[in-house]
């Protein structure tokens, strides 16, 4: 790289210019080339990049909100609207994106996705709500980097399914083993700190987001995807 | 003088009883099958390593023996077997032989094969590792008195973590026979008490900030110098020669980077404990620091 | 312990000197001088052949004014000194210069010698003794001489520093040097462990000594003499106590530490100042000399005799019967063991000077030189010996380093020819007392190793 | 310029003899990121095998028009586009190996290999040659990944390539599959491979 | 839509390539800096992939290296052969045909030729054993301790029997041990043969002397230098002049081999077919390892 | 208040919790080659510093203002063919890859060809280790993070400016010369040791290497633990 589109031996001054474009002919040319290409390339690919993207969170929709059954039988006249919501807060504000989920015409509940740091990296969640956000209707990791074998296990069915059902009045709570009041989750084993993080979490969405997620101050960028 | 390598090591593993009594005193058979099990896993990579290298395995030199028992003294006492044997196969592999062997080695290896099982076994090896062994220990039977603080807020009395009726690892319970050891250490000389000053005094330093910015209530700084494994560090691991710095100088800067480290982790690591951690950082700088301190000569300049 | 030893030291009242009577760091081997500090001096009668290799000091060697077959007679001059640092060589006993000879020292260096074998009449042990000690020293009637007649008869009794290092003397002792000296320091220490040469000089010929020191003052010009002995040489210090006062000399008793002997060390016990890296006592002031070598400079001033005998000890478990003997230079050392009764079936090792600083050496034909200060014979017990293993940079050296340096870390970088790392840590500061080796748990061979070192970097110099 | 070797013989260099990974010490931030499961890297293996064959295929086309100093430019400029191409495929085909992938796929841009076979053999020597050099070193560069991921994967987690292969008893070595189990499970292997090469050279001398 | 991103993408990267070439072009007239012709040929060679893998910290580096300090022309791992015989072309222009040096021990006394050794325990060096007396009567000689065998990257040397033998085969002839050896007996002699007539000695002292240290060490008789002029008597030891030696050996000079009474001059170098057949039914000698421990003098000392 | 905490964590989390060597394996190479003294690591690791800081800031720059989809160079170009909504929508991230290696090789070249004409004793300390990290993954990687921050991001709240974008370069390099000066240090010791011949050289450096990441392990978590010192949410 350290030569790139130069010459390193003396070229009398008077014909630089043209010597070093007559000498970059082939970069030229390849760079013609190459550009029309990956342009073509990014056009082809980009709307199924994006829609992978999309999907992702789509897939997940009906099973935070219905339940874990309805993955799998595809319940019709789903549709979910994207749209992004701002929480105005002392500091800087807050987005969220939610998706409004509208079963056979009535609202179904929302699901919102979240970032947070997490004990490696950070965590990416998928929260499901009950359409007046009183509770929980389940969670999904959508990216995290824990821990592979400890904090990890915060992607596992098992654990993910304590959240189901709770109701987001009071804060969850992170215990050590068995977990006896309605808002406290158990803790993972040998990783407290991921539990914690996710727990913090759903606490940070539900308090910023009780009360406030109606249709009409959602921002929806429009109608995606109708399950049919 | 007729200090020889292995009085050396036999000072250290003197200084080594009491640990080792107070743990078979607290956590009964657990700590003797640790023990056993690290040491005999010592011995035998320490031959199988050497030979592996086409050299006569020198085991009279009691190193691996030292290593071993440190080592087991460092693991909880529950953990399973295959804990130990990994761990000391991989302290004397990876952090000895690897390097050339006794006094080669860069880094201290019974924290280099703890801090390997550590971090692949971290079930067995975090908190619920420490399964109550139905004794008279103080609070919790399900973790060590760090761990406790870190993850729940309790607190762990001071007489407790002196006298050793906590939970935690095989030899850092009592601070008692950590003191007693350490301290015959200190005055054989095989261990230079520099190491562990620097390590108490940058830790009761920055402990005392901590407790003034009101960070690490309802800790106080006693309970930082008394718990987890600091005085077992800063005596008997820190203090290791092969892979301390030469000079008091440097020993200091080690010491008191050491605490600084530790107390680092504490407060704001995923980590409940830090020693082994800390002592392996500093191990990785003793190069740099030997090279920072090398003395003036008599007469020069 | 030693910390607090050192601390109690600190505390020595010193109102004779400004030193604290000791420096810092050093080792305390055992010392086995009773073996013969007891024991008088002896003369030895004059051997058969003597060898006396042309350099013998620090410097350039000597020309040889002899041819073979020409006879020499008691003291005649044989070599001249070539250049400034070099010394003249006398004959010891009247005889007949052989052909030359190439002869090894202890020290390795490999030398042309004069040879001359011993024939006619020669001064018997009495008469020799009674020239070199007996008699009086007066002090008072050389009150006339300059500095500079006093250097030129040290330059022409070819005196060179007898405690080992061989330096030589009149370059010491010169009266105008560019600094100005304002202390002269005799060395009396003799922190060798086994060694009493020193002493016994002290003990029987203290007034020697004082005379000696008197006109070394006042060669140098120096304002205050000072002569430093180790708190164990009790008879030596009382001796010179008493003369002392009259002569206006002051006697420091130092603690006994090894090495004690060195002359930075010296200078720092004695007078607490520093001795500049690179640099000589004279920097700052002060000249620097041994006591057996204030004798010579007494008898050559006074007397007008040349170097020609030594006194040393023959010492060591290793030795049927240890003395401390006068002996000419050149005699080899075959001869003087059979003097003190031949070795023992234990012997083990026999070295020139003593066992922490001295050459081992394996050819009973090697000839005792100026600098030899003894020989010590060492049985196996005594060299017990620890198996070389590896450095566990347990860091003991570095405590016991008198010169602050880092001893493993200089013979690792010698062992592995790491130049950069060897200059990094100042190599040549070191002087090989043996301190660290002495110390090692790991029974290194520290000392050989730096020796080795400082080859590569004198052969890097070179090239 | 002598000539080079034949494609035979390029093809099998590639393979162990000159070994990217193990013997020229190329491509490591590859070898050593994406190694903790076998599935990661048999994609990036392809992916990097993908980028070597065009780009080696493509610089050996326009060998002759090279000018000497530019020649790195062209070598980046054709292996950075590939690159993107393959980037962007994986996104759009396989989401979620592109996401764990993250960064290393982009990353093939500055890994060694590429530019070390572009310049060694793509630009002196004929389409075939340079191909079969792609796809020899491009196996060399997979079965070294293989190595060291079977290793970590096996020991990590008890699975290769997602299957459950050791008994659920298998207390997993979660460091394998952490960084410093790349470390240590690549500097172990390469020590290993040194090791037998010695014992196998000195078996040979004897004879010899 | 489509149309505008292609366009924007070719006009990027066209815009990118053109605005960079003008610039540093214009850079490198203006912050020229003179070098060596030959370290920018070499650069043009080198891959210029700036791995780091010979060791230096980029191409121009090691290019520099190579022009400057003599550096091997085969460092470069990513160009490989091609890449080396390159640099060896760039660099074989000016450095011209050479001869080829090869190491010559100038001592020839194994253990049992040697008088007056003593047991050595000290460390196992020459470099060590060489600041002590009494390891062995000579002075001069082999001391046996192999640092040039631990000097030597090729295998080429070897300790037989106390005595430093080069292995003319595997030897390329880099220098090392001679730079390795503390008592400078090895010489980096030209080999204008396969095989070179040499001097098997160093002692330069007398011949008394050296009979009383050495079985078999040169006495500096002059009966070689007597006989042909090849040979200069120096300081008691025989010298060849290599100057006006050729691979053709006059007949006065193998009279002179013959004459010598310690068989000194010897013909060293790669066996010649005739040596190999003599020498193929002899049992091949062990190889010793320098064992003879002891010494005189490890400083150390315990009481 | 809260900005500043991001920063400084960003900088904790880029030099010791994911050092870019011992947890990204990126710049493997030169940690393993240039390793072997300190001064020559010293030099490396600022070099790497001074190059990642330039190259974050580029990389930004050009992303932000040219690259990313509704960029405003972009938009204003496109706007000319095409309606101002349909201009913002014009994505040339495709070409991100190529435009950071091109323009960072060729401003590096350029910043080195300057300092060796005019500040030659710099350039033997520091100079000569420019050209050698150009191809280095380190610094590509440090703009592909910063671009991961930049495109993309749902919340345009924690779209990175430029201020993190340099402080995440600048401590990228500053954990890089950490990494590389403590092996150098290591490696210099370890010129005195014995080590297994088959293990010489890159195998002994990359299990140091892995202990290193083990002991930097530690670090995990302490970005949190800061955060919540300093008074954020976890």
């Amino acid at each position: 790289m350290e030569e790139i589109l130069t010459d390193n031996t003396p070229v009398p001054s008077g014909r630089i210019r043209n010597s070093n474009l007559a000498q970059a002919w082939l970069v030229l040319v390849l760079a013609l080339i190459i550009g029309a290409i990956l342009a073509a390339v990014q056009v082809r690919l980009s709307p199924i990049i994006a829609a992978n993207k999309l999907n992702e969170t789509l897939e997940k929709v009906p099973e935070l909100v219905l339940g874990a059954g309805s993955a799998a039988t595809r319940p019709s006249g789903l549709e979910v609207d994207p749209g992004t919501v701002k929480i105005e807060k002392d500091g800087p504000d807050s987005f969220y994106s939610v998706f409004h989920v509208v079963s056979k015409g009535a609202p179904a509940g929302w699901v919102v996705k979240t970032v947070g740091q997490g004990y490696g990296d950070k965590i990416e969640l998928l929260i499901g709500f009950n359409p007046d956000i009183t509770a929980i209707t389940g969670i999904f990791v959508l990216g995290q980097k824990e821990t592979p074998g400890l904090g990890a296990n915060i992607a596992s069915l098992k654990w993910r399914q304590q959240f189901i059902g709770k109701a987001t009045a009071r804060p969850l709570s992170v215990v050590k083993g068995g977990a006896s009041a309605p808002n406290e989750i158990d803790a993972i084993t040998g990783a407290t700190i991921s539990s914690r993080s996710v727990v913090g979490l759903v606490n940070r969405t539900t308090k910023d987001l009780a009360g406030k997620l109606a249709p009409e101050i959602v921002r929806f960028s429009r109608q995606v995807k109708k399950n049919d | 003088m007729g200090m020889t390598i292995q009085t050396m090591m036999r000072d250290v593993l003197i200084a080594l009883a009491p640990m080792v009594l107070s743990a078979i005193y607290f956590f009964h058979w657990y700590a003797v099958k640790q023990l056993l099990t690290c040491v005999a896993a010592a011995l035998l990579a320490e031959m199988l390593f050497t030979r592996m290298r086409g050299r006569k395995a020198n085991l009279g030199d009691l190193s691996a023996v030292v290593t071993g028992v440190i080592l087991g003294l460092s693991l909880p006492g529950t953990a399973p077997w295959y804990v130990g044997v990994i761990a000391a196969a991989i302290a004397m592999g990876i952090g000895k032989i690897v390097f050339g062997g006794l006094g080669m080695n860069i880094f201290n290896p019974a924290m280099v094969g703890r801090a390997f099982v550590m971090i692949a076994f971290a079930g067995s090896m975090a908190a619920s590792g420490y399964v109550a062994s139905r004794l008279n220990i103080d609070i919790m039977s399900q973790a060590t008195p760090l761990n406790a603080h870190k993850q729940l807020g309790a607190v762990v009395s001071l007489q407790s973590l002196f006298w050793g009726n906590t939970n935690g690892s095989l030899g850092e319970t009592s601070a008692l026979a950590c003191l007693l050891g350490g301290l015959f250490l200190c005055i054989r000389r095989v261990a230079s008490w520099e190491i562990p000053a620097g390590v108490l005094l940058s830790t009761f330093v920055i402990a005392g900030a901590a407790n003034l910015m009101n960070l690490s209530s309802p800790w106080t700084v006693a309970h930082h110098l008394l718990g987890g494994a600091l005085l077992f560090g800063a005596f008997f691991i820190a203090t290791d020669p092969v892979t301390s710095p030469l000079t008091p100088g440097g020993k200091w800067i080690f010491g008191m980077g050491i605490g600084a480290l530790v107390m680092l982790l504490r407060l704001f690591s995923g980590y409940p404990e830090g020693v082994m951690f800390a002592v392996l950082l500093m191990n990785s700088l003793t190069p740099l620091i030997n090279r920072l301190t090398i003395p003036r000569p008599f007469g020069g300049v | 312990m030693a910390l607090l030893k050192q601390q109690l030291s600190k505390k020595r009242p010193s109102s004779a000197f400004s030193g604290s009577g000791t420096f810092s760091h050093g080792v305390h081997p055992p010392q086995r001088k009773t073996l013969v500090s007891d024991v008088p001096i002896e003369v030895v009668p004059a051997p058969e052949k003597v060898i006396l290799p042309l350099l013998q000091h620090v410097g350039g060697p000597c020309t040889p004014l002899v041819k073979p077959k020409q006879k020499v007679a008691f003291g005649e001059l044989i070599g001249r000194g070539e250049g400034f640092i070099s010394a003249a060589l006398h004959a010891p006993v009247s005889g007949v210069v052989q052909k030359m000879a190439v002869t090894t020292l202890p020290n390795g260096r490999h030398l042309q010698a004069i040879v001359i074998r011993t024939e006619g009449e020669q001064p018997d042990a009495q008469e020799l003794w009674d020239q070199m000690f007996g008699g009086e020293w007066p002090v008072k009637t050389f009150q006339g001489l300059t500095p500079e007649q006093i250097n030129a008869a040290i330059l022409s009794a070819g005196i060179v520093g007898l405690g080992g290092a061989a330096f030589p003397t009149h370059v010491k002792i010169a009266p105008v040097g560019e600094k100005p000296i304002h202390t002269l320091v005799v060395n009396g220490c003799e922190c060798e462990p086994y060694l009493s040469t020193d002493y016994r000089v002290m003990v029987e010929a203290a007034e020697v000594v004082v005379a000696g020191a008197m006109l070394a003052a006042r060669a140098v010009g120096a304002k205050q003499t000072i002569i430093g002995i180790e708190d164990n040489k009790r008879e030596a210090i009382d001796a010179l106590r008493r003369l002392a006062g009259g002569a206006g000399l002051k006697v420091a008793v130092l603690k006994t530490k090894y090495p004690q002997g060195s002359e930075k060390h010296l200078i720092k016990a004695v007078l607490n100042r520093e001795v500049p890296l690179g640099g000589l006592p004279a920097d700052i002031g002060v000249a620097i000399s041994n006591v057996a070598t204030m004798t010579a400079v007494a008898r050559a001033v006074m007397r007008d005799i040349p170097l020609t005998h030594r006194v040393i000890s023959v010492t060591g478990g290793g030795i049927m019967e240890p003395k401390n003997l006068l002996v000419p230079m050149g005699m080899p050392i075959g001869g003087i063991i059979d003097i003190c009764g031949g070795l023992k079936k234990n012997a083990a090792r026999m070295i020139a000077g003593g066992p922490m600083m001295g050459f081992a050496f394996t050819d009973l034909a090697t000839p005792v030189t100026k600098g030899t200060s003894g020989i010590t014979v060492l049985t196996h017990e005594e060299v017990r010996r620890v198996d070389q293993s590896v450095c566990v940079r347990c860091g003991r050296c570095v405590d016991v380093c008198p010169m602050k340096l880092v001893p493993t870390k200089l013979a690792m970088a010698s062992r592995y020819k790491d130049l950069d790392l060897i200059r990094r840590y100042s190599i040549m500061a070191c002087f090989e007392c043996g301190s660290c080796a002495y110390v090692c748990p790991a029974g290194l061979l520290l000392v050989q190793h730096i020796r080795t070192g400082k080859a590569l970097l004198a052969a890097e110099r070179n090239k | 310029m002598t000539d080079g070797p034949t494609p035979t013989e390029r093809f099998i260099q590639g393979i162990l003899p000159e070994n990217p990974v193990y013997r020229q010490l190329l491509g490591l931030c590859a070898t050593l990121a994406v190694t903790n499961g076998l599935k990661p890297a048999m994609t990036m293996a392809v992916a990097v095998g993908f980028v070597l064959l065009s780009a080696n295929v493509i610089i050996s086309l326009i060998r002759n028009l090279l000018k000497p100093h530019l020649r790195i430019v062209v070598f980046t400029l054709t292996i950075a586009a590939f690159v993107t191409i393959v980037d962007r495929f994986l996104g759009a085909y396989m989401y979620q190996m592109s996401k764990a992938l993250g960064p290393y796929i982009p990353l093939i841009i500055v890994n060694c290999i590429i530019i070390c076979r572009c310049e060694v053999c793509a630009s002196r020597q004929s389409v075939f040659t340079a191909a079969a050099d792609a796809v020899g070193q491009t196996i060399g560069f997979g079965l070294a990944l293989a190595s060291i991921a079977v290793i970590r994967e096996l020991l990590g987690t008890g699975m290769l390539a997602g299957i459950q292969v050791l008994p659920a008893a298998w207390p997993s070595w979660v460091i394998m599959v952490l960084p410093p189990g790349a470390f240590l499970t690549f500097g172990l292997l390469l020590g290993l491979i040194n090791w037998v090469d010695a014992v196998k050279s000195a078996k040979q001398g004897r004879k010899g | 839509m489509t149309w505008v991103t292609i366009g924007l993408s070719v006009g990027i990267l066209l815009s990118m390539a053109v605005v960079l070439s003008y610039v540093l072009g214009w850079a490198n007239i203006k912050f020229h800096v003179d070098v060596d012709p030959r370290v920018v040929s070499i650069m043009d060679a080198l891959p210029g992939a700036n791995c780091g893998g010979c060791g230096y910290v980029g191409c121009g580096e090691y290019a520099e290296a190579v022009v400057l300090e003599g550096e091997a022309v085969s460092k470069c791992v990513v160009g490989g052969q091609n890449c080396a015989a390159d640099v060896a072309r760039i660099m074989g222009v000016e450095v011209g045909e050479a001869l080829p040096y090869r190491p010559v021990v100038h001592c020839g006394a194994h253990y049992e030729d040697r008088l007056g050794r003593h047991e050595y325990r000290g460390e196992q060096r020459c470099s060590a054993a060489n600041l002590v007396a009494g390891v062995q009567g000579c002075t001069y000689g082999c001391l046996g301790f192999g640092d040039c065998v631990r000097a030597c990257q090729f295998d080429a040397i070897h300790v037989v029997d106390g005595l430093a033998t080069v292995d003319y085969e595997s030897c390329v002839g880099c220098g090392a041990c001679a730079k390795a050896c503390p008592r400078n007996i090895i010489s980096i002699t030209p080999f204008k043969s396969a095989q070179v007539l040499a001097v098997a000695c160093s002692n330069k002292d007398r011949g008394k002397n050296v009979m009383t240290v050495c079985k078999v060490g040169c006495i500096g008789c002059g009966a070689c230098a007597r006989i042909s002029d090849l040979f200069v008597l120096e300081d008691n030891l025989s010298t060849i002049n290599y100057d006006a030696y050729t691979d053709e050996c006059t007949l006065d000079v193998m009279k002179a081999c013959e004459k010598c009474p310690r068989k000194r001059l010897v013909f060293v170098g790669i066996p010649t077919r005739e040596d190999l057949e003599k020498s193929r039914d002899l049992k091949a000698p062990d190889v010793v390892e320098p064992d003879f421990k002891t010494t005189v003098d490890d400083t150390e000392w315990r009481g | 208040m809260g900005y500043l905490v991001d920063i400084f964590l960003i900088a904790v989390g880029a030099a010791l919790i994911n050092n870019f060597v011992l947890y990204y394996f990126v710049g493997i190479c030169p940690f393993i080659g240039v390793s072997r003294r300190v001064d020559m690591a010293l030099g490396m690791g600022g070099a790497v510093t001074f190059v990642i800081s330039i190259a974050a800031f580029l990389s930004w720059t050009l992303t932000t203002l040219v690259l990313m989809p509704g960029a405003p160079v972009t938009r204003w170009v496109a706007g000319f063919f095409m309606s101002a909504d349909r201009a913002a929508t014009v994505d040339l991230t495709i070409l991100t890859y190529i435009v950071y290696i091109f323009v960072i090789a060729s401003s590096v070249q350029f910043v080195e060809m300057y300092v060796r004409k005019f500040y030659p004793q710099l350039y033997k300390s520091f100079g000569v280790f420019l050209p050698l990290i150009t191809t280095n993954c380190a610094i590509l990687f440090a703009c592909l993070v910063i671009m991961s921050h930049v495109v993309g991001v749902d919340n345009p709240a924690e779209a990175w400016g430029l201020g993190k974008s340099l402080v995440l370069g600048f401590f990228g390099g500053v954990g890089f010369t950490i990494a590389i000066v403590i092996m150098a240090g290591i490696r210099e010791d370890l010129d005195l040791c014995d080590i297994p011949e088959s293990f010489k050289g890159a195998a002994i450096t990359l299990i140091i290497g892995g202990i290193l990441a083990m002991a930097f392990m530690g670090f995990t978590g302490v970005d949190s633990g800061l955060r919540v010192a300093l008074g954020g949410t976890p």
